[in-house]
């Protein structure tokens, strides 16, 4: 077993949305059929050409987490538009700026920021949930991430079964909000492609922040 | 040797376009090439702005959304129509950079408009680039959201109307507003009437089929439509079977004038989703024109052609416009881009 | 009781149309409908009109031919083109009667130019509708025959090049020059040679379905195209398989060039043929400019959209003319047609 | 059997006309497909609704053949268009004009009559045989006719037959005018759509024109 990480430093970060946006191309035809299904089936390409665009400025420098984030923010708001880009932009930014100067989180200042950052989704989406949206996969993966206790590898393990369970579980759900909503009740029995992306930054969480050579999580996108 | 045995073969598209990838900035290059002095492209930013910027001291109008519906927007930049047209990826919401680039670029000191469909990534990208220009570059903008879409039936269970044919005339209007001098406060006020007395409804013959995608969005039976949908291959409130111009009318009619508010003339719009000829456009508007005589409604202005699109999609729409005289005149006056012209020895109609 | 057995099931067809047989005069109709101060049409005889004559002593211009081209031709009716259009049923040539009527219609003293593109029916038609206005009611009529198409290769085996995307042009400049108060003679000259100095190509991603045939024109595989069709469904010069914008701008072009008459700056235009979204006839615009200006050919005038349409055919036709300071100054004199506008005020470009 | 005819009346051509626009009624379908292989697909249409009007007119009182045959002629080229609708027009309008006056018609002046009216496609349609049209069904079958000698009835079957046969060997043709000429060597292969129309002309003469209820061609378009 290899060493024990209890804290995430800036270039752990970088490999986590590195390793993001490896997931996110490898899963970009998923993510798009799902948004097919239920929306305009742009999911995949936004998300990959947004982390693409992401990957292009991790090798700048950066000192601080906010540094990071704000500019990993300021990117995807820049170059992937539709809802996802301001949705996820702004994530990333609000988490940066809810840890201003830090240089490493440890296990509760991680999900501080992460919640800073779904509240930044909730502020510019006004969803809340169950109306499915990616929210649906965040909410229950901080929960659970907060409720792990143990270490941050468990706790990261505990917060991405939670985001693919969210995901999974928005597909009965009826939309109320974003393009699937204009399908009322036949956008029930189809994962939101959203929430399916959301499962896919857990599990690059896992695999690049929980230290070991453990994927622990499912495949992340639905199948 | 071991034989050659051929990849899992995907059937190239038939577009004419050279990669999935480059469909925005190739077509935004052939813009600028077919309209020289009309038009200038910020091709970095893809904004598509007039040659010529209006007069200093009168309200700036942008607009724009995803690539895909073309002519809206760039096509509709042009003396009394828009001074910037914001160009997203394909079906997605340009970034928030765009809109601040236009803003920028168009702002001539008496405040720019921006005509927003409604649909949340657009609302939400806009959103941000106001907030920007209020912050950053001191410039008074205003948004309208435009929401016409009938097919959207419950619009608290929803994201809301979609904005859909309505967005053209708001174009113009608001246009000719600005035009004549009137203030941010005002252009915005007539924009917000226009998008409050116009509704829609569409209909898809065949899907669309996203370049990035390469297949289409969705399944449609060789006898079957689809009513009620959206412009971005979104499927639609419910599927038929094949029916006639006139019945197609109907469906599409019926509710738009059950939501259309007030009383007098109106201005019929009917629309072609992108892959729809002129030849059956002309006889949808018989169609409406007639179903309408039939419900007591006058038509007082007409339009027909491909204006809102979907890519590939064949189909149409029909928007309905209460007009009074204010929003005729408006309506009336000159306007010059390359998708819409008249001028003002032309008899309106 | 027998089941009831269902016939054998024939798929309706993916029209916006009524019936088959009434086409053409719902369209017309809604033409109609559509322009009801600026297009006045004689149903009885399908012949779109000006809603307001031109003055006395000009020289007067009729077009027409099958249906299925729309905008062609009833679309360039107005101010600065065509004093009438005379609409056929779907791809077949309208009957001299329609020419007569049109003829005494429009002829305003100073004699009528037909513009007839090179079909061996159209020919045949507009030559019989020439003799009886001669004959019966002495009007002077002059013909020009357009034939621009390379894709019909050698003319002494075949009925001659199809007249197709470079009759919009004649039209146009024609138009221009009855209307700067020119005599027969010199309108017709100049029609003949803007017709000699307009070449073109086109070709097909999708077969054409006729509405009376209810089955496509050809077949075509997912992954081929149809390079040098013509506007009737007919099957072009040869099948090749799917490329991208780029190569088929060279494939189109290249013929052209070819042929093309003279030296000097060209107009371009590049031409939907009913089912191609703009966005794409944008993209080959790009591609032809560029083409063009590796072969070292100067464009100085573009025009982009569905001009000559091929009813529900996807796929775009290219055409060149070559201009000199005569034909540019009457190709940016002002027109005021349904399709074709621009103003005295806009610059032309 | 019945009475062997030596004359052809008014009634008798307007039967003629009649029974044309039931065949081309018939064999539309077929027209237009033979058209869509090398042309544009309507000639089956075109000659339907061509001889649809035609049975408009033919109730109206017609004394002479030569009034008949012109008003038949006019009402082709004024309902027709394209290229079938000026050339079977000229054919009955140059076949009217040629017989001032006539009340009925014996073989030879039949025979005399259908030559005018051919000579009228070629100067309308500036073609000679060979060229893969409707001349390759008219001349030989003018040929047959003229040289039969026997019975009015038997010319008319010779005449059929060699309709049907000029049709048949339109196939190989390489066409030369008229729409097709642009398929070049692609023509061939197929039978011309007017040559068909031509065969289904002189089926119709044999079904009325022939006295008895014999019905000697085959079916008269390309199966
Ligand atoms: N108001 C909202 N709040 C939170 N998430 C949303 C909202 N609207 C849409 N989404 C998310 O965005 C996803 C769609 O993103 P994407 O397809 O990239 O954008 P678009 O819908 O503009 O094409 C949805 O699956 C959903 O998870
Ligand atoms: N120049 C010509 N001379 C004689 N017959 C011709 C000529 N051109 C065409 N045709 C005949 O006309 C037929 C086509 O008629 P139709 O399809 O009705 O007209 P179009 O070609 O205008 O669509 C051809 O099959 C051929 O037999
Ligand atoms: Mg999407
Ligand atoms: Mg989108
Ligand atoms: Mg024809
Ligand atoms: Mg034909």
């Amino acid at each position: 077993m290899t060493e024990r990480k209890t804290t995430v430093t800036v270039p752990d970060l970088i490999a986590w949305l590195r390793r993001t946006g490896e997931l996110m191309a490898e899963h970009a035809a998923e993510l798009s059929d799902l948004d097919s299904a239920i929306g305009d089936g742009d999911h995949g390409t936004n998300m990959k050409r947004g982390f693409a665009a992401v990957a292009g400025v991790l090798d700048e420098d950066f000192e601080t987490v906010d540094a990071l984030l704000k500019r990993v923010g300021s990117t995807l708001v820049s170059s992937v538009g539709g809802a996802s880009g301001p949705l996820y932009g702004t994530f990333y930014l609000r988490m940066g700026t809810s840890q201003k100067g830090a240089t490493e989180l440890d296990a509760a200042s991680l999900l501080g920021a992460m919640s800073t950052g779904v509240e930044g989704i909730e502020a510019r989406g006004k969803a809340g949930i169950g109306e499915k949206t990616m929210l649906d996969a965040w909410m229950p993966a901080l929960e659970a991430f907060g409720r792990a206790g143990g270490s941050l590898a468990d706790a990261l393990r505990a917060g991405a079964e939670a985001a693919a369970a969210g995901r999974d579980a928005t597909e009965p759900m009826v939309a109320t909000k974003g393009r699937a909503s204009y399908l009322g009740e036949r956008s029930a029995g189809h994962i939101d492609p959203g929430a399916a992306s959301t499962a896919l930054i857990w599990q690059a969480a896992v695999e690049t922040l929980a230290g070991g050579s453990d994927t622990g999580s499912d495949d992340g996108a639905a199948s | 040797m071991t034989p050659v045995t051929k990849p899992c073969s995907v059937v190239p598209m038939k577009k004419l376009i050279n990669s999935p990838d480059t469909v925005v900035a190739d077509f935004l290059e052939g813009m600028a090439l077919a309209h020289p002095t009309s038009l200038r492209i910020d091709h970095e930013n893809r904004v598509v702005l007039r040659g010529t910027p209006k007069d200093e001291g009168k309200v700036a109008i942008v607009s724009g959304g995803g690539s895909g519906h073309e002519p809206l927007h760039g096509g509709y930049v042009g003396r009394g129509m828009l001074d910037a047209a914001c160009a997203g990826e394909v079906f997605t919401s340009p970034v928030p950079d765009q809109m601040q680039a236009a803003t920028k670029a168009v702002d001539r000191g008496a405040g720019v408009l921006y005509i927003v469909k409604n649909y949340t990534g657009d609302v939400m990208n806009f959103d941000m680039a106001a907030e920007l220009a209020d912050a950053e570059d001191d410039i008074a903008v205003r948004q309208v959201i435009t929401n016409d879409d009938v097919a959207v039936e419950d619009s608290t269970f929803t994201a809301g109307r979609r904005g859909v044919g309505g967005t053209v005339l708001v174009e113009k209007i608001a246009g000719a507003a600005a035009e004549e001098g009137r203030s941010l406060e005002e252009v915005a006020e007539v924009a917000e009437r226009v998008n409050a007395c116009a509704r829609s409804m569409g209909m898809a013959l065949t899907p669309v089929t996203v370049p990035a995608n390469g297949k289409p969005s969705f399944e449609l039976g060789d006898d079957e439509i689809e009513i009620g949908i959206g412009i971005h291959g979104e499927p639609g409130r419910r599927r038929e079977p094949v029916a006639s111009a006139r019945e197609i009318a109907e469906k599409l009619l019926d509710p738009i004038l059950a939501e259309l508010p007030g009383e007098g003339p109106v201005l019929l719009m009917v629309n072609g989703m992108g892959a729809t000829p002129l030849i059956e456009l002309y006889i949808m508007a018989k169609e409406a024109s007639q179903v309408l005589a039939e419900r007591g409604v006058e038509v007082s202005r007409h339009m027909v052609g491909e204006l809102i699109t979907s890519l590939d999609m064949a189909g149409c729409s029909i928007t309905l416009l209460r007009l009074d005289d204010e929003l005729t005149a408006l309506w009336d006056a000159p306007v010059h881009s390359p998708a819409l012209h008249w001028s003002a020895d032309d008899i309106q109609e």
